[in-house]
C-alpha cells in the first residue's frame, strides 16, 4: 500500500551529504508503511520542537519472557496515530554478526509483515533491533522468529545479549574462539536472558585479543578478553622487509609500554618476561609477529556507564583462564556464583562493579570462592583504613 | 497450526556457524596475517593459503528492510550470499573472488554505500537511539551522526589520512547507551534544567521512596503538593543525570531550550600501547541545532584537525593529549576552560594536579 | 642532683649499634633529672607491656595563646611520679634550622632550668620540642623563650609553625628566598599562629624548587615551590665533561618525564616548551645546568595526612607566582581569602583540601576569587555530572 | 623583675639571618653548584667562588641538651659555632675551611654521631613520638627507628650503594605525624581491635554526637548502657582508624597483644622524574617486637636489598615498582599478597587494574 509521504522540510536536510541517511532509509519504508512514515512525521515535528516526542516506556512483552521488548508510547497519538505505539524487539544476533543473504531477507520477511520495517542494524548490546512495533504485533513476530530460528535477546535486570568479534572467524590474533563461546555462553544462559531477576542488568562481551574490537572492556559486566603466555612470535625475515617501510625504533619499539623491545636495525628481540600483550608490535606488523602459545583470556569484572555512581572499566578478576571448550563449564560456574553473590546482596539497580566496590573486592573474592592475586590491582592500597580480622587465638 | 503446540521458547540465537562463508568454515582459527590494500578492504591469508577479501561499507545503522533485501542482494551478486554487520554498525561483504572488489565497491558506492572505515581512518560512530525513539533523550542521535559523518567523510574513505584509528562515539543522554565514555571523540546529549515534576502523577505511577533514593545528590525530598504525595527537587544540587526520570515518569528532563551536546575526547578503550582511558570533557554544552548542528559539527572537527596536525603516528587522541598536556590541548583547540572541566563528583580530587609536572614556558 | 637510673634491661639493648641511640640521650639528661629519669622507666615499662603509658592530652598552655603546648600525663603517676605531667612545649625554630652554639646554649639553659632536659631537634612540623615539662613550668619557660628572642609554635586548629628548605642559604636551586619569605610570613601570621580560630590545622611549607626538600606537597596545606620560565641554562662545556662519567643518554635524557631532551652524544638540547621543570637533569648534572630565569613559584593547597578522608597531596591553586619582597601580600591575601571561605564553611575538623573537595575546586575558586586553569588538574572531569548554571536569558 | 611589665607575646621566631655563618651571608642566593665529596660532605661553591662545606651527621632526633650543647662545642671548635639541622632530623656543621672537614668527621663519629646521609643513601628516618610521649601510639617509634637504622647503616654511611635517595619514614599511628603516606618505605603503627569503651567516661569526657560523627565508617552509635549515655561499636564496621579516640579518651584502642606495624614502598615527594607518589601497602601487619623489632627490621631490609640489587640509576622505591609492575614485586620480594592489600576504600576502584597490561609469562 503505498503512503504519501509525510512533509519533512528539516529532515530532508539530512538527505544530503555523502554518508547514508537515516533519513533517506526511514522513507524507503515510509512510502510502504504507515508505521514508517507516521515515524517520519513524528521525527520531523521532534525536530521542529527540539524536542523527543515519546513517553517513558511501558511493560509490554512476550508471553513467558520478562525482556526483550521496549515499550513505547508517543505523546502525540492523535497527530500520528500509526506510531502511537512503538515498541521495539530486540532479537538475538548470531555470533560475530555473520548472515546470508537468505536469512535476512527472511528476517525482513518477518518484519514486513508485522512492523513498521525498520530496524537497526545492529543496537549498542548487539541485537537486532525491530524498531516500531505495536503490541498486538509483539506475539506474532516471536512465533515467527522462534519458527525461523530467531529467538528475543535481553532487556530489564538479567543477562543481556552477549556479543563478541568476530575472532578466529577472520582475524589471525583470535586467542580464543570467541564466537564458538559466545553462541555457548548464550544458549547456556537462557532462562537468566529471558527471565530477569538480578540486582540489575548484566552484560557479557567477549574479544579475541586486547585491541578489544567489541569494547568489552568499557561495555561488559563481564569482559572476556584472549591473550597468551608464552613468547611473541617473530619472523625476522618478515622483519626485515617491515624495516623497509616501517620506522621500527620510533613507531614500534618506542611505543612499547613497558620498553621491552629492542631493536639495532637488525634484530627485533622482545623481552617477552617484561611484554603486558598490549598488541600493538603485532598490530604494526601483523605479518612478522604473531600471539604466542598457551592462549586463553582474561576475565574482567565490572564494566558500566554512569548511572549512577560513575561510569566504570571493567578490572582483572581471573588473570588467565584457558578457553577450550572443556574449560566453558568453569566460566558458567563462576559467573553463577557472582550472580548468587550479587543476586543476594546488591541492592536494586546496583551494577556489579559497583556492588564490588560497596562490599570491597576482598570481600567480593572471598565470597565467590577466588584468592586475592597482584594482579587484580593497579597498586595496593594507599590508605590505612584496613579491615582486619583477628584470627581466634589473636582474639 | 491449529492445533495446540507446545509453545517454543528459549531457543536462543541461531548458531552462527551456519552463515559462514566457506573460505572461512575452512580456515576458521587458522588465519595467519592480514593487508588493507585499499581503504575499506581487509585481505586475511589463512595458513592454508586461500585469502578473503572483507569489504566494509558505510551504513546509517537505521536501516530500512529495503536495504538489508539491497544488501542481500548484492551479497548474493558479489559474494555467495555472504555478509556481516561490524561491532561499529558497518556492512561488511565476505568475498573469496579478488576480482569482485572492485566491482562489489562500485556497485555498493553507487547505491551510497561508500567503503571505508578501516586502519588509521574514522570509521562508524557508535550511536543510540535519540528523538527517533527514546523517552529519556537531550537530543537527535542519528542527524547529529549522519551531519558529523558527512562532514568527516574524507577521513572515513581514507582521502585524508590520520596518524591513528579515531573512534567516535555518540549517546543521547547521561545513560550513555553508545557508551561514549571510551571513545577519543565523544557527543553527549545533556539536560540543564532541573525536573520538571507532575506532582498529580507522581504518587499515582512512581514508588516515592525509590524515586528519593534515585538521585545520587540526594536533591530528591519527599513533599505534599494540594494535598497530594510528591516529591520536590533542591535545583541548586541537582546535575540532570535523569536517574529519577528513569525511576520516575513523573520527572522529565527534555527541555527544547536547554537541552543540547557536550563534547568528550581522549577515550580508548583497546589496550594497544596504552591502557584503555576514559573520555574527558572538552566541551560543557553546545545548543541543539536541527536539523545539522553545525556547530557541533564544527567543533568536532576542529579536535579532529589538530590532533591529525599535530599526534605521532599510532597516537590516539588521548595519548597525543597526555603527551603534550591538558594547558596544550586547550591553548591548540582554541576551546575555553571553565570550572565545569573541573571534576566535583566522588573521585575528583583524584583528578586534581597533585604536582608540579606542568609547562611554566609561556 | 645526681639521679640513680631506672633499670632498663629492654631499652639497654637499644643502646647497641652505630646509629645514636635515644636511649642514650635519654639517660644523658636521666642522671641529673628526676623527670627524664622517670620517663627512662615508664618507656622501659612500655618495652616491657607493649603499650604506651600516655593519656588523652589535657587542655594546658600558656596565658593569652591557644597554642603552643600538648598537655600530656602518665597513666601511672604513682611509680612515675616526676613525669606524671609530661607536657611538650613547640618553640618555633629559625626558618632554615639555622643556629650559632651560642643560641643552642641558651635554649639548653632554659630547658635545664625548666624541664626534663629532652628535646625533639625537631618536631615534623619543624618547631623545637621541649619534651616534658609540669604544668607550673610552662609560663616560666615561654617568659625566658620571649626573653631571648623565641616564640610558640603552634597546635590546635591555628596556622602551624611554617618551615622551609635551607634555599638561597645553601642551594644553588632555589627558586626564592624560601628562608626570607617564611620568616616574613610567619611574623606576618603571629595572631592565627598563637589563637586558634579555624575549622582545623593549616600548615605551610616552602620549597625552593620541585625537589621539594622539604616535602611540602604531602604535608603542608599550602605549600609553595620554586619554579621558573624561562629556559634551562646549559653550560656545553661542563655537560662534555660529566659525559665522561655519566650516562646521559640513559640517566639524563630517557629519565626526562616528558622526553623533551635531546642527545647525540655531542650537543645537549632542551625542548624548554616542553620542560615540565622537574629538576632531573639538572639534579644529574648540576655544574652543567641551572634553572632558568623568570624564577617564582606554584601554590598548591591542600595536603595532608589520611584522617579522616584519606592522605591527600596538595594540588596546584596557582601555577605561578613571582615570590619578590614586594609579591608576599598577594600571598598573604589570598591565604585570608582561603581561611575566610573555609572558615565561614568548612565543617569543624575538615582541612582545606577536604573542604575543596566537598564543595567542588570550581565552586571554591570562584570564592576566592581565582580563574579556572587547565594547570589545576591532571585531566578534566570523566563524569558528566555537571551542576550547570545557565544564564538569566537561558531559563 | 618586679615590676609589672606589658607581657611580651607574638614576638615569633629569631630571625635566621642573625645565625647564618659568614660565608652564607655573603653568598646567599648566590651558589652556583655543589658535589658530594664524600658521603656525609657537601661542598656548595658559589659564584663568588667561596666554598661551603656542611658536613652532615646523624641524630636520635630526641636529644638531651648535652648533645646540644657538645654539638655547640664541636661547632665552636671546627666551624665558628655554625651549624643547622637538616628536615629530617640531622645536624649539619657548616665549615668555610676544608682542612677542618676531616678532623669534624672524626670528632663527630668518635661521639657516637657519625656522618653520612648525602646523595643516592638512606638517611635518617623522619618519625614521631611513639610510646615515648603519645596516648595514641599502636608502637615505639624511636626504638623501631634506632633498630632500622642500626641495620640499614651501611647504606647511611655510604658503605653500601643504592640506585637512589631512598626516605623512610615512621609513624606511630594512623594519625601520621610522620607522614609516612609518601616514603619509598614506611613503617606505620596499627591498631587491630576496635575501641574499648569506658562507658561510665564516655558522657562525662565526650559529646556524643560528635564522637559518632567521627567514625568515617558510621561504625559508632548513640546508646544507654546500664543507664548511662554511652555509644557502642559496631565491631565489623571499624577499620581502627582511632578518630574516635582523638575527639573522645574514653574510646581507646591500644592493645598489647594486636597492637603492631605495617610496611608502606613506593611514595616520594619529589618532583624529580616522576610526579610525587603516595605509598602502597607491602604488609599489613608485623607484630610489635620489642625492644629491637627484629621481624621488621628483617622486612625493611628485605625490600631494600630487593630494591637495590633490581632498580636503575636514579629510579627511586615506587619508579622500580612502577616499571616491573607489583606482581613481580610480590614475587621478588616474597611478600603474600592478601585481601587486605585491595583497597576497600571510597576511591577503591580507582586502584583496581583496569586493563590487560599485566605480565602474563610465568
Ligand atoms: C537500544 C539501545 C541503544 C541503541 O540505540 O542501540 C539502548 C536503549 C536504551 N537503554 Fe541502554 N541501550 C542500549 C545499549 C546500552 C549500552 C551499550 C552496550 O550494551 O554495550 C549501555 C552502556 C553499557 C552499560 O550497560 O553500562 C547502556 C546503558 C544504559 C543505561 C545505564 C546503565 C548504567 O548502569 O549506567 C540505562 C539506564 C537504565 O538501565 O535504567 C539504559 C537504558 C536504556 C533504555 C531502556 C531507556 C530507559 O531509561 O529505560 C533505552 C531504550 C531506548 C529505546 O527506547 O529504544 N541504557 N545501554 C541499546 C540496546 C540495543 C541492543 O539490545 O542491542
Ligand atoms: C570488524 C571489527 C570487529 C568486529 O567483530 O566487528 C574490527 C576488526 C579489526 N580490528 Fe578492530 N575491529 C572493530 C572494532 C574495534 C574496536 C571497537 C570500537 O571501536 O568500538 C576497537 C577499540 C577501539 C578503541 O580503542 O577505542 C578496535 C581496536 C583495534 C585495534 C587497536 C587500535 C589502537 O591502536 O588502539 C586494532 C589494531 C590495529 O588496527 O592496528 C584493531 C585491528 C583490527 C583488525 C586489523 C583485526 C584483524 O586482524 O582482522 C580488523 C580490521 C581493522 C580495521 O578496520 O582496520 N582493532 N577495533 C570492528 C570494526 C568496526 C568498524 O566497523 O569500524
Ligand atoms: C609532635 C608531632 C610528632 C613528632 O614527633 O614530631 C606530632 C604529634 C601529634 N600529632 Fe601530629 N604531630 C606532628 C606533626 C604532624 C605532621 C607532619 C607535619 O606537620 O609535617 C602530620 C601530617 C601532616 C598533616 O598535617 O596532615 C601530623 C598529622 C596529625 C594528625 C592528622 C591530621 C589529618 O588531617 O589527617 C593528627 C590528628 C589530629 O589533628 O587530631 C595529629 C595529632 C597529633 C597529636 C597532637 C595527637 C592527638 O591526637 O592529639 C600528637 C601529640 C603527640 C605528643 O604527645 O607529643 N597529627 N602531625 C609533630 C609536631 C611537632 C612540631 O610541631 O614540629
Ligand atoms: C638538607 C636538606 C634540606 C634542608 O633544608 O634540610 C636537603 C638538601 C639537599 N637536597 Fe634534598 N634535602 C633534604 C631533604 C629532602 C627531601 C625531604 C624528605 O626526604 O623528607 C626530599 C624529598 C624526598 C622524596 O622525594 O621523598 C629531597 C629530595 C631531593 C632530591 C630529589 C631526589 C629524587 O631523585 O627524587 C634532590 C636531587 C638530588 O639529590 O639529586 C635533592 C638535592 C638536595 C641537595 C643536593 C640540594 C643542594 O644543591 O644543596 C642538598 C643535598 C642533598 C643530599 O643530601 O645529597 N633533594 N631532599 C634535607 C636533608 C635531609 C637529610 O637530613 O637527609
Ligand atoms: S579483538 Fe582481537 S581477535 Fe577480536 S577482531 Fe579485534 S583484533 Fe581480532
Ligand atoms: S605486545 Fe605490547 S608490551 Fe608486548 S612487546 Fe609488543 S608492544 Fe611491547
Ligand atoms: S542514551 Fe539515553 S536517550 Fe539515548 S537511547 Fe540510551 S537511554 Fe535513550
Ligand atoms: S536529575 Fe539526577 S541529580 Fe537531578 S534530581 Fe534527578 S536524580 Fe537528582
Ligand atoms: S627544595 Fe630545592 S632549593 Fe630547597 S634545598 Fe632542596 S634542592 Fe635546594
Ligand atoms: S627539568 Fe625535568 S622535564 Fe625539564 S628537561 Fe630536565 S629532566 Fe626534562
Ligand atoms: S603518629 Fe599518632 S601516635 Fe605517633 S605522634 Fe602522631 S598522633 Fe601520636
Ligand atoms: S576506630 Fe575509627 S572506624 Fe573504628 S569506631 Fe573509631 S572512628 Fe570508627
Amino acid at each position: 500500500m503505498a503512503e504519501k509521504l509525510r512533509e519533512t522540510p528539516l529532515l530532508d536536510e539530512l538527505e544530503k551529504g555523502p554518508w547514508p541517511s537515516f533519513v533517506t532509509e526511514i522513507k524507503k519504508s515510509a512510502v510502504k508503511n504507515s508505521m514508517a512514515n507516521d515515524q517520519l512525521g513524528i521525527l520531523e515535528r521532534s525536530y521542529k520542537d527540539r524536542i523527543g516526542h515519546w513517553k517513558h516506556g511501558g511493560l509490554v512483552g512476550v508471553m513467558g519472557y520478562g525482556g526483550g521488548v521496549i515499550g513505547r508510547y508517543s505523546d502525540l497519538p492523535e497527530e500520528y496515530p500509526e506510531c502511537a505505539e512503538f515498541h521495539t524487539i530486540r532479537v538475538n544476533q548470531p555470533a560475530g554478526w555473520f548472515y546470508t543473504s537468505d536469512v535476512l531477507r527472511k528476517l525482513c520477511n518477518v518484519w514486513e509483515k508485522h512492523g513498521s520495517g525498520l530496524t537497526n542494524m545492529h543496537g549498542s548490546t548487539g541485537d537486532i533491533i525491530f524498531l516500531g512495533a505495536k503490541t498486538e504485533a509483539l506475539e506474532p513476530v516471536f512465533a515467527d522468529l522462534i519458527d525461523m530460528g530467531f529467538d528475543l535477546g535481553g532487556s530489564g535486570s538479567d543477562v543481556r545479549t552477549p556479543s563478541c568479534c568476530c575472532g578466529q572467524a577472520r582475524c589471525e590474533w583470535a586467542c580464543y574462539d570467541t564466537m564458538g563461546f559466545t553462541y555457548n555462553l548464550t544458549q547456556h544462559f537462557q532462562d537468566e536472558l529471558h527471565r530477569p531477576a538480578f540486582p540489575y542488568k548484566f552484560k557479557f562481551k567477549m574479544a579475541g585479543c586486547a585491541n578489544d574490537c567489541v569494547a568489552s572492556v568499557a561495555r561488559s559486566d563481564m569482559s572476556i578478553i584472549g591473550t597468551w603466555r608464552e613468547d611473541i612470535k617473530v619472523d625476522q625475515g618478515e622483519i626485515a622487509e617491515y624495516a623497509k617501510t616501517v620506522n621500527i625504533a620510533d613507531d614500534v619499539a618506542d611505543r612499547c609500554p613497558t620498553g621491552c623491545i629492542s631493536w639495532d636495525g637488525k634484530t627485533f628481540d622482545i623481552d617477552n618476561a617484561n611484554c603486558v600483550k598490549c598488541m600493538h608490535c603485532i598490530n604494526v606488523m601483523p605479518k612478522a609477529l604473531a600471539p604466542g602459545d598457551e592462549k586463553g583470556a582474561t576475565i574482567l569484572l565490572g564494566a558500566k556507564a554512569p548511572i549512577i555512581g560513575g561510569a566504570l572499566l571493567a578490572s582483572v578478576l581471573v588473570p588467565f583462564v584457558e578457553m577450550g571448550e572443556e574449560n566453558y563449564e568453569d566460566i558458567y560456574e563462576l559467573a553463577e556464583e557472582i550472580w548468587d553473590v550479587w543476586g543476594e546482596h546488591g541492592m536494586n539497580r546496583e551494577r556489579v562493579g559497583e556492588f564490588i566496590q560497596r562490599v570491597g573486592m576482598g570481600n567480593f573474592l572471598e565470597q565467590v570462592g577466588l584468592d586475592p592475586e597482584p594482579e587484580m590491582i593497579m597498586h595496593p592500597r594507599t590508605n590505612p583504613y584496613i579491615f582486619f580480622e583477628l584470627d581466634e587465638e589473636e582474639d | 497450526m491449529a492445533e495446540k503446540a507446545k509453545r517454543k521458547t528459549d531457543i536462543g540465537p541461531p548458531n552462527h556457524e551456519q552463515f559462514l562463508p566457506p573460505v572461512i568454515k575452512k580456515n576458521y582459527g587458522k588465519w595467519k596475517h592480514h593487508e588493507i590494500p585499499q581503504p575499506g578492504v581487509l585481505v586475511h591469508t589463512a595458513h592454508s593459503g586461500d585469502k578473503l577479501y572483507s569489504v566494509r561499507a558505510a551504513s546509517a545503522r537505521l536501516m530500512s528492510i529495503e536495504t538489508i533485501r539491497l544488501f542481500a542482494d548484492i551479497a548474493d551478486e558479489f559474494c555467495g550470499g555472504h555478509l556481516r554487520f561490524t561491532s561499529r554498525n558497518n556492512v561488511e561483504f565476505l568475498l573469496d573472488n579478488e576480482a569482485n572488489v572492485k566491482p562489489i565497491i562500485e556497485k555498493l558506492s553507487s547505491e551510497g554505500y561508500p567503503v571505508g572505515g578501516t586502519g588509521a581512518s574514522i570509521t562508524n560512530i557508535v550511536h543510540t537511539q535519540g528523538w527517533v525513539h527514546c523517552h529519556s533523550a537531550a537530543t537527535d542521535a542519528s542527524g547529529v551522526v549522519k551531519s558529523i559523518m558527512d562532514d568527516l567523510f574524507p577521513y572515513f574513505d581514507g582521502t585524508t589520512k590520520l596518524p591513528a584509528k579515531l573512534r567516535i562515539a555518540f549517546a543521547c543522554c547521561l545513560n550513555m547507551c553508545g557508551a561514549v565514555h571510551c571513545s577519543d571523540i565523544a557527543i553527549l546529549g545533556v539536560h540543564r534544567r532541573a525536573p520538571h515534576i507532575k506532582h498529580e502523577q507522581v504518587n499515582a505511577q512512581c514508588e516515592i521512596p525509590s524515586t528519593v533514593s534515585a538521585c545520587p545528590t540526594g536533591a530528591i525530598r519527599p513533599t505534599t503538593v494540594d494535598g497530594v504525595d510528591s516529591v520536590e527537587v533542591i535545583e541548586e544540587r541537582c546535575m540532570f543525570c535523569a536517574n529519577c526520570y528513569t525511576v520516575c515518569p513523573a520527572m522529565t528532563l527534555n527541555d527544547p531550550v536547554n537541552d543540547g551536546l557536550s563534547i568528550w575526547v581522549g577515550g580508548k578503550v583497546s589496550n594497544a600501547r596504552h591502557e584503555p582511558m576514559f573520555s574527558k570533557l572538552a566541551i560543557p554544552f553546545i545548543p541543539n541545532n536541527p536539523p545539522r548542528w553545525p556547530e557541533t559539527v564544527e567543533a568536532v572537527r576542529n579536535i579532529v584537525e589538530i590532533y591529525a596536525a599535530n599526534a605521532r603516528n599510532y597516537e590516539r587522541v588521548g595519548e597525543w593529549i597526555e603527551r603534550i598536556g591538558w594547558p596544550q590541548f586547550f591553548k591548540l583547540t582554541g576551546i575555553e576552560f571553565t570550572k565545569y572541566h573541573i571534576d566535583d563528583f566522588k573521585h575528583a580530587g583524584e583528578t586534581f594536579k597533585r604536582s608540579m609536572h606542568f609547562r611554566q614556558s609561556q
